[in-house]
Formats: structure tokens, C-alpha cells, sequence
């Protein structure tokens, strides 16, 4: 209950208030000092054209690699309790938690030194090339797509199963036919902010795969590379396309989602 | 005619989180309608999920017609199932919900299910609303909706978990209507799982009390509320007088002699004789609505009591109850307090134990009582139903030689 | 309810078992490889203690201040719904969906060519300064810090603040006595997150305060660059003691939370 | 003595998400224990809230005392305030939950809080958990401290919100006795919403129905479950028998004649003539419990109806009902259906209109009734009442010249 005027709720709606203009002002500039003209030559640029691709052609698949790991792991970790779950949990819960770089060293010791002498044998290169950057990516995401994937299927209520193995489903037959639809927008709404986790990936994917030009170079690599070679403007409007690809992303969220962001 | 015997169970135990299920062990006939009542924690609905298959057994045989079905997975068995909430799948129409069972089986369109669906959908009126979805639906609809799901592919046996407690009065009036009517028309026997009595009494032609997972008394509901077989059925269907006291013998007779008056109740009928040990503290158990409540003591027999206004069993000599041979039983006692409850009044009588007496508002009006004056109170002698007390209070005092 | 040899259970169960294996395989392996010697060394070294420090120190003063702001707003958007809540939403998420590099691009333009010649005057130096490193953090944390603590005040029924009011609470009383209190095991529990967000922070902060060694160098910064001057063994023992960090971060949450985790 | 007149609410009106409250009048005294009942979504809750000053009020006044409280905030108006969930702060103890009141003031160690604490921790008889942590309580204990915190700084009104409906019913009823006790001896006014009409029955002095945020009835809760004044009160206080028909005139005085017999009922009683028009499409709406089952015929009186057995009114000779003036109106029926219901049984009779019936248990023993068998129906002249038929309904036929 809220009275016009009264003093608390006042101070905590100005500040409410500030900060939402403090973001807009923010984002505002990023769009207004880019210049129009530099987007449109943008997409004539090879570079960016090859960023463009590889970050398109990397993102959707490690997205893909992720969402089809995740929905097991999802549905388990939503169904399944067991003495030791919180380590579990732990374990596909630290990438979050961890700074990308960090991922990505691990990763460059795990398919380097370590697993390396093997995958050469077996003809695959990931250290250093476009593989790599769709394995530090898929890295990354995953447990992000593992924990909105899980949220999905725990919002289904377990009986709504039950009643279909009564109706003569099979495990198999009652996750297909009910809860995968039933947690549909969950899991497209997962697949969306796990996409655009995956587009805006740089720290394990610079690690894994290193800061190529024409080679690994991502959208943010690109961005990475023109700041640092002083190439303002370039940065700027590579910026500006993410920034609108960001907008977008959290439009079809919330339409997936039909509610509150849960992620 | 032999009553066709559909599912014995035998000794089921099992575990599950905080609920268990201990050795239990009755029969569903083909023309049952059984009841579970229990407190909650109990292990209802975990019971219902285990007949389902749904939960594996871990002692004990179930068997659906002579073949045992323990550790038959639930696509094999294919009871109807509903639970409180009904549980409709979002994703579907109404008619693709009912359908549910038979798509997976890929005879949706067969037209024997077809007839069903229509059948179906005449008996419970959900015609109108087989495109809807579920979420534009009522909560009678809906669980008229779930009944139509469980019963589409004719299942001999319907588990119900509390269908209609989410339900208002008035809605939960009709489909209790409508279960009795598949009950017997569907010719299908139905294991219903409720807290609400009046619903348990209406329906159910068997019940079960369970408490803590084990079976604590069976029979017809009519039984069970009128004949406890424990304090704690006495207290959990909520018999309103529950009077400390103990067996005694006299005039060749079990009388109820309670704590605290000196007045003997009685003579015991002889029906539950071998389990009321004389001199063993026990409770005194009866409903308020089978003691009635007059203004003047009725003719009086049986034996006096040692000492005071002793114990009267009275001839039914009342016009009302002029049915030849129930005998009362009566005592005078004190009015305390009077609520007036809708349909009935609730008085309350001391008369060193403290009795509750239901008064129907017609006879009520004739008595013009106030609080403070004495009163009759009698009950037929076959009503007096005496259980054991629980163990942990036989060190009570219970005023015996 | 799942059966034994049941294979639709068995497969789904396989699938995490062999997912929770890489985990541990690939952090194992950076636990592994690193020297136990180089980290007691690391502890010596010059470049790392000043890293240190400054992520210390830049951290602890982003999460406080994200605090300050998350606390107010996260109250806000948990109590009141109005038309347009769904912009403002949209808004306070942006950041955290939008790659950390475009964000460290916007706060650049922002601080740099617009509010630049202004802040000069005011004598304040943000861009490529260690000032700068706690804004970049702070305004990448903030959103998930408002989030966290919205659900938090969320899960605080309000008739708790009702029965507040008729005992004789004013608003910010109810907020103090009742609210906040309760939602303190959230609070912490987004509090910790937040600060592991601000640790591990490097794309924003690498744009706005620049990658520059023993000025603006963080951990993350540090690995960076010591990874791209090929010092492998140094990179190693900083991701080493980060993943310690992050570890004890989960835990810490976990304990606050004492449920699963929920941000 | 004059009632001292606590609240008076004049034309609230308020509109919250999907409740609203319409011109809402109403006077709460000192000594009353206010019930309020309605469906849900009937704008109770935000009735109580809008009292507390929880909510902004968009027109009319609260009086409090003769002062204008419209626009006070709930920290000055202190009305205590109990929701259905008990609300305790979970970081608190039992004890800390009930001084808040006065921590907030800084008095929690002022010697007459204190004092307070002890009494009501007695009254309440929550002496030994007060220094428990509020998630270790039962559901009954919960409520009892929610009580006491709201208590604690004696406020002169409380408004509770269902407090009891989260409950089991052996826990409610100590609750009942309890509110009771606490509105009597606290000389506190209690406002309480409930949806339980026995509770109802049992603790209101008075009663308001609520429905779609309008006051539809207020009275005593006899007045209003004997003599609902719509037929949407009628149908939501359950009244069982809802016939419809018309009022007609014979003899000089009211009958009600129904649309599917030819019988006529009456005379009707004169308090109520000037609201029931001869002619108008109405109901006559009788509980259960007012119509008496007998298996013979008592004497008749009264007008014959134009065709058929007609409409009878009996003089009260019958034995229970002997008090003088009580006039009857009997008529016959067939048994259709017999339900057992614990304390009474039901039995539906077929008499052109379905009646339904409550026979007190002892009665029903002496009358050995089978389905299909011939019955007397009788029920006192004072107790036919009428409603008037919903606007929509007028259209249909009623069968009126």
C-alpha cells in the first residue's frame, strides 16, 4: 500500500527513477554517437562480414550442442533427488560463477597440453581455431541453458507424468508428449538468453581460441580488436548492431516467457 | 451371485519420503466403492500411487483379477487415475485431453472412441466445451474434464485423490451425483481418497481409515462413524462425546461407569462384549446426535447406582421411537451452553462429564431452553460404544477396585 | 518414479554422469597442471599483489555500491506493477544480456566523449583509470544485483508488511523491521554473486579502464595478459586462485541460501 | 444502556485490481462480533484491509468514534489484524512476534507490556513457546501467537481474515471457543470474515453477505440463513429447497402456489407481505431441518386448491410441537432417495417439486423407510418463506393469469 507522497516509497521510486534514466542516457549515447552512415558501409566491410558469420555460424551451434545436453541434464536435476545433489549442483553451476578467462584457460590446458597428442591423432583441431571458438562458447553456456532448462521442467508438476503413465504412456512417451510441450516456453526462453550468451562470449573463447583476425574473430572479438587498434568507429557500430541484436533477444524472451524474466 | 473380487492386496509396504505404507492388506470388489479416510500424512495418496504403479513396492503382492501385478509398470495397468488438481494438459483442447490415452495408443480417430468421447461427454455435460482450453475452464469443469480423461478407455477400476475437495459446495454436490452415477452405471469400482466426511458417508459403500500407513479400521462408513473401533478412530471422525471411564459388572451385565459421576451406563449391548474387559479404563464414545434431549426423565428401569441419582435405562416408551424393542437409556443433566447451528442446535449438558447433545431445530423449538435449567438426556442402550484407551494413558487413575 | 533398467531414465542419468565428468575433468586438469610452487611464488611477485589488491578493492567497492542501488530498486520492481513495467524491466535487464565488451563500449562514449569535458572540470577521471574499473563493474553486477534482491523482497509476502502497518510501523519502518530482515539469506546470497560477477568482470572494464599493466590490471586483466605475453605458468596460478574463489563463492551461497540456487 | 457505536462506514467505495467495494454502509458497536461471508472474490478481504487503512478508500468515510478516519494511515488507527495464514515474522521468536507492537513504540520492557505479554500468553495458553522460533509451531499455535501479537496493544476493534480456515477442525473449534472468549472478556469488537457458515452461526452477534463488493444482506446470522432476501442469498447460504413459483391469493390471505404441482402453501406469514407481491415469479426457499417427515398425515385445515390433493395447513396437535400457536402446512410425497449423513439422513421426496428433507437420527429409526414409499411432509407456516426471482428470470413462464 502506497500513499501519495509518502516520504520511503517516494526516495525508493526516485531512484528507481534515476537509474532507468542513468541506463537510457547510457545506451541512448551508444546509439546517437555512432554515426548511421558507418553501420550502413558496415555491412560492405569483409571483416565484419566474416565476424558477422563466424560469431552467426558458432553461436547457433554451440547453442544447439548446449540445448541438447542440457534437456537431460535439465529433466534430471528437476526429477531426481539424491544425497550428494548439491555437489552436482555445485560442479555445472561453477562455470557461472567462474570469469570466462578462466574457463578459458582450463579449457586451453584440457584440449592442449592434456587431451591435444589425442585429438591430433584423431584429425581434430580446437586450440586456436573456429572449433574451438564453438567449444568455449558451448562451454560457457551450458549451465546457464542446464539451469533455465531444469527450471522449465520443475514448473511441470510431476503428476501431470503420473497421470500419463496411468493413460498408458511410457517414461519416454510422458516426457515427449507432456512435459517437453508443457515446458516449451521455458526452454525456448533458455534457448534465447543462452544464444545471446554465446554471441557476447569473449573471455573463454579468446583463451580457447585466440584473438585472430579473419580467423576466430567474433562479433566481440572484432570489437576488442578495432579498441585496441584504435578504430573507434568500427567499435562503435559492431556495438550498436549487438545493443539492437540485445534489445531483440530480451523481446522474444519475454514473448517466450509470457511472464517475468525467470532466468 | 459371487461378488466378483478385482484387486487383493497383500501385505503392501513401502517408503517414500516422509510416507509409508505398512503391511496393508484388504479387497475391491467389482461393485465397491471404497473410501480411504486418514489424517494427513497418512500415506493416502501414496496408496493410490502404488495401486497405480506409479511407486514401487517394497514388501507385499497386489493382485488385479488373480494375477499379480506388483511390479507391473502403470502403461500396463491402466487404472483410472484423478487427483485434487486435475491436472489438464495446457497444451491441449479439452477433446485432445480426454483423447490423451487413445492418441498414444494412435487410436484417437477409431470410431468405438469416438462413440466413448461423446458418451462421455453427455454424461458429465462437457459437450460445449471440448474445444475450449483448459485454462478458460471452472474448477468443476475441469475435474469433470479429468474424470473424462481417466474414464475414456474404460478402465475397471477409477483411483480418486480427493477429486473434489478444490471444489465450492454446490459444485462438489453435483459431481459427487456424477461419481455415483459412473459408479454404478460405468459398472466401475472406485478407490476414493477424502478428508471430507459427509462425502465419504454419501458415496462410499466400504472405507478405510488409515494413520501413519497402517490400516487402523475397516467396514462400511456407517460402522466406523457409529462404532469406532479405537479411541483414535473415536477422535479422528470426530465422535462429539468421548467420556473416560470404565467397564463395570453388575446384575449379570457390563455397565459404563464413568470418571467422573457415579453413574452407570447400560446395560452394554452384548455385541462388542469380548473386546470391553470389565474393570479396563476405556472411553464412553457417542455422536451428540444420538442423545436425545427432552425436558422430563421418561419411565425408568435398570439398577440404581451405589450412592446419588443412579443409573435409569428407560423402556422406549416414546412415542417417536415407538418401535418395539430399543431400549434407553437416560440420564438428567444441566444445560451450559446452547449454539444454534443452521440445521441443528448444539447444547451443552454437564452432568459431571460433559456432554454434547445435536437438538434438530424442529424438535428444538418445542423446548424454549435456557441456559441453567436441567434437561433428560437418554440414548438407546445398542448406542453405547465403548473403546479400549490408547496405552500411554493406562496409568491414569481410573477410580477401580 | 523411475524403475531400474528402465532405459529412458538410464540414458537421461548417463548423460549428466558424462557432462559432470568433463567438468571435473577440465578444472581438474587446470588444478593439475598448474605448480603448486608457482602459486606459494605468486604470492611474492609484485604484479600479482597489486592485481590483487585492486580486484579487492574495485570489487568490494562495485558490490557495495551496486548494493546501495539493487536494494531501493529491487524493492520497487518486487512491490509495484503499473503500465510499462515491462520497459522498465527490459531496461534494468539490458546489461545483462548485452556482451560485457558493448557495454564497456557505451560506458567509454559516455564517460569519454559525453560526460567527459564535465567530469574534467569536476576533476573526476573515469575512463582508463581504476575509478573506471569499479564503474564498469558496477554497472555490469547492478542488474543481476537488482534481480537477486527483487526476488528476494519478492518471496517477502506483503501482508508480512500489512500486519506491520496495523501494529504501528510507518513504511520505512515495515521495510526495516520486516522486510529486510527476512529477505536477508537472498540479500547475502545475491550479494556474493554479485561480487563473484565483479571479480571475474573483464570485457566492460578492459573498454572503459583499459588493459593496462600495474594501472588498471585486475585478476582477470592479469591473466589476460600474461597469457598474450605467452606467461603461461602465471596465467595458470591466477586461474588457479580464481577458481578457488569461485568455488568458495558458490559455497558461501549455497550456505546463505540453505536451498538451491535460485538467481 | 445505549450500544456504544465503534465504526460507522458510510458509502465505502474502492476499486483494487480485481475486487471492488460499491457504497459499502455499515455500523460495527462495541459489543458486536461482526461475520462477514460472500463468495469468493465478493471484495471481503480487501473490506477488512480498507478498514485497517491498508488500502486508499476512493469514496465515502470511515467514522471511528465519531472521528473521520478516512484518510488515516494503519499505523495510527492500531486496528489489531489476523490473516488467514498466521504471518508470524519468521526471524523472530514467538515472544519477539508478540512485542513487536510495542518494540516499535520502544515499550517491548515496559512494565504493563510485560504484564500484558503474561496475561494473554496465559489466555492463549502459549506460555510455553514463547521462545520458540515461529517455524516449529503447529497450525493452531501459529494462530493463537498471531492472535496475541495482534492483541498485545488492546486494540478496540480486530479484523480478522479467515483465521481459521487453515485449521483442522478439532483446532478450530478450541479457536471458536477461544474468539469467543476474547470478544466477551477482552470487550473487544471483532470484525471477522469467514467462509464457514457454522462458523458463522457459532461466534457472529451479526452478519453482513457480501457479494460483487455490494452489500446483499446484513442481520443476525439466524435472520439471514432462516430468511435470505434473494434467491442469490438463498442458493449461496445453501438453502435447500429453492421451488419455484408465485404468491397467489386465496381466502383473503397469501399462499405460494409452485410451477409443477397444483398445491398451494400458506397461509404466509404477514411479516414479510409488503415485499412479496401476488403474482411475481418468486421461489419459496425452506432448509431442510424446518420440514418435518412423518409417515401418516396430521389433521387438516386450510383452503383446497382449484384441482387435485390440494394445499393443507395443519394445526400443530402434533405431540412436539405442541407450544400453542405454531401453525402447519403439511403435504404428501415420495421417497426418491435416502443418503446417511452422520448426524442426520437426508432423503429426497418427490411431490410434483423435489424436496429435500434432514431426519435427526433418532427419529429416522423409528420410521423404517424404504424408497418409493409414501410420506407426510410438514413444515411450520412461519417458516415458508419467499424470494423474489432473479431479473433475468421474469420471462419465463410462471403460470399466472
Amino acid at each position: 500500500m502506497r500513499r501519495q507522497g509518502e516520504p520511503f516509497s517516494t526516495i525508493v521510486t526516485l531512484i528507481t527513477a534515476a537509474l532507468c534514466t542513468l541506463l537510457l542516457a547510457v545506451f541512448a549515447g551508444l546509439l546517437g554517437y555512432g554515426e548511421t552512415e558507418s553501420i550502413r558501409d558496415l555491412f560492405q566491410e569483409p571483416e565484419f562480414r566474416f565476424a558477422l558469420r563466424l560469431s552467426l555460424q558458432t553461436s547457433v551451434a554451440a547453442t544447439l550442442l548446449a540445448t541438447v545436453v542440457a534437456i537431460p541434464c535439465g529433466y534430471f536435476l528437476a526429477r531426481n533427488h539424491f544425497p550428494g545433489k548439491v555437489v552436482v549442483d555445485s560442479l555445472l553451476e561453477l562455470p557461472i560463477v567462474l570469469p570466462p578467462l578462466v574457463s578459458g584457460v582450463a579449457l586451453l590446458i584440457f584440449f592442449g597440453p592434456l587431451l591435444g597428442p589425442f585429438l591430433q591423432e584423431a584429425g581434430i583441431a580446437i586450440v586456436f581455431t573456429p572449433l574451438g571458438v564453438i567449444v568455449a562458447q558451448w562451454f560457457v553456456a551450458l549451465p546457464l541453458a542446464i539451469r533455465s532448462f531444469r527450471q522449465a521442467f520443475a514448473a511441470v508438476d510431476p503428476r501431470m507424468e503420473k497421470v500419463a503413465r496411468t493413460l498408458g504412456c511410457t517414461p519416454f512417451q510422458s516426457f515427449w508428449r507432456v512435459v517437453l510441450p508443457i515446458a516449451r516456453p521455458g526452454i525456448l526462453g533458455g534457448m534465447t538468453m543462452t544464444w545471446a550468451r554465446t554471441l557476447g562470449e569473449f573471455g573463454a573463447t579468446a583463451m580457447l581460441a585466440g584473438v585472430t583476425r579473419m580467423k576466430t574473430e567474433t562479433l566481440p572479438m572484432a570489437i576488442y580488436l578495432s579498441m585496441t587498434n584504435g578504430d573507434l568507429s568500427f567499435a562503435l557500430a559492431i556495438a550498436t548492431v549487438l545493443l539492437l541484436v540485445a534489445l531483440l533477444v530480451l523481446t522474444a524472451f519475454k514473448v517466450f516467457m509470457r511472464t517475468e524474466v525467470q532466468l | 451371485m459371487k461378488r466378483e473380487l478385482l484387486l487383493d492386496v497383500q501385505g503392501l509396504s513401502l517408503t517414500a519420503g516422509a510416507f509409508s505404507l505398512q503391511s496393508l492388506s484388504f479387497q475391491v470388489h467389482r461393485d465397491d466403492y471404497l473410501v480411504i479416510v486418514g489424517p494427513t500424512g497418512s500415506g493416502k495418496t501414496l496408496l493410490l500411487e502404488a495401486l497405480a504403479g506409479l511407486v514401487a513396492v517394497e514388501a507385499g503382492r497386489i493382485f488385479y483379477q488373480q494375477q499379480d501385478i506388483t511390479a507391473a509398470p502403470p502403461e500396463t495397468r491402466r487404472f483410472g487415475f484423478a487427483y485434487q488438481d486435475s491436472l489438464l494438459y495446457p497444451h491441449l483442447t479439452v477433446r485432445e485431453n480426454i483423447l490423451f490415452g487413445a492418441a498414444v495408443q494412435g487410436r484417437a480417430k477409431a470410431p468405438e472412441i469416438r462413440r466413448r468421447l461423446t458418451e462421455l461427454a453427455e454424461v458429465l455435460a462437457i459437450g460445449p466445451i471440448l474445444n475450449r482450453h483448459p485454462e478458460r475452464l471452472s474448477g468443476g469443469e475441469r475435474q469433470r474434464v479429468s474424470l473424462a480423461r481417466a474414464l475414456l478407455l474404460q478402465p475397471p477400476l477409477l483411483l480418486l485423490d480427493e477429486p473434489l475437495s478444490a471444489l465450492d459446495p454446490q459444485t462438489r454436490a453435483g459431481l459427487q451425483q456424477l461419481l455415483r452415477h459412473i459408479h454404478r452405471d460405468e459398472g466401475v469400482a472406485v478407490i476414493h481418497v477424502t478428508h471430507d466426511f459427509a462425502e465419504a458417508m454419501h458415496l462410499g459403500t466400504n472405507m478405510l481409515l488409515l494413520n501413519e500407513g497402517r490400516l487402523w479400521q475397516s467396514g462400511t462408513p456407517q460402522e466406523l462413524f457409529a462404532r469406532p473401533n479405537s479411541e483414535y478412530a473415536a477422535r479422528f471422525l470426530r465422535v462429539e462425546n468421548i467420556i473416560p471411564g470404565s467397564i463395570r459388572w453388575q446384575d449379570d451385565q457390563r455397565w459404563f461407569g464413568t470418571e467422573r459421576s457415579t453413574r452407570l451406563f447400560g446395560p452394554l449391548p452384548e455385541q462388542g462384549a469380548s473386546e470391553w474387559q470389565v474393570g479396563a479404563p476405556s472411553f464412553l464414545a457417542i455422536r451428540a446426535s444420538y442423545i436425545r434431549l427432552t425436558r422430563e426423565a421418561q419411565t425408568e428401569s435398570g439398577p440404581e447406582s451405589e450412592s446419588g441419582p443412579g443409573p435409569r435405562s428407560v423402556s422406549a416408551s416414546v412415542p417417536a421411537l415407538a418401535e418395539g424393542q430399543a431400549k434407553e437409556c437416560g440420564w438428567p443433566a444441566t444445560v451450559t451452553e446452547i449454539t444454534f447451528q443452521g440445521s441443528y442446535v448444539e447444547v451443552t449438558c454437564h452432568a459431571g462429564d460433559c456432554w454434547l447433545v445435536h437438538v434438530p431445530i424442529a424438535h428444538w423449538r418445542s423446548l424454549h431452553l435456557q441456559q441453567g435449567e436441567t434437561v433428560w438426556l437418554a440414548c438407546q442402550v445398542s448406542d453405547l460404544h465403548v473403546v479400549p484407551r490408547a496405552g500411554q494413558e493406562t496409568s491414569m487413575d481410573d477410580g477401580l477396585d
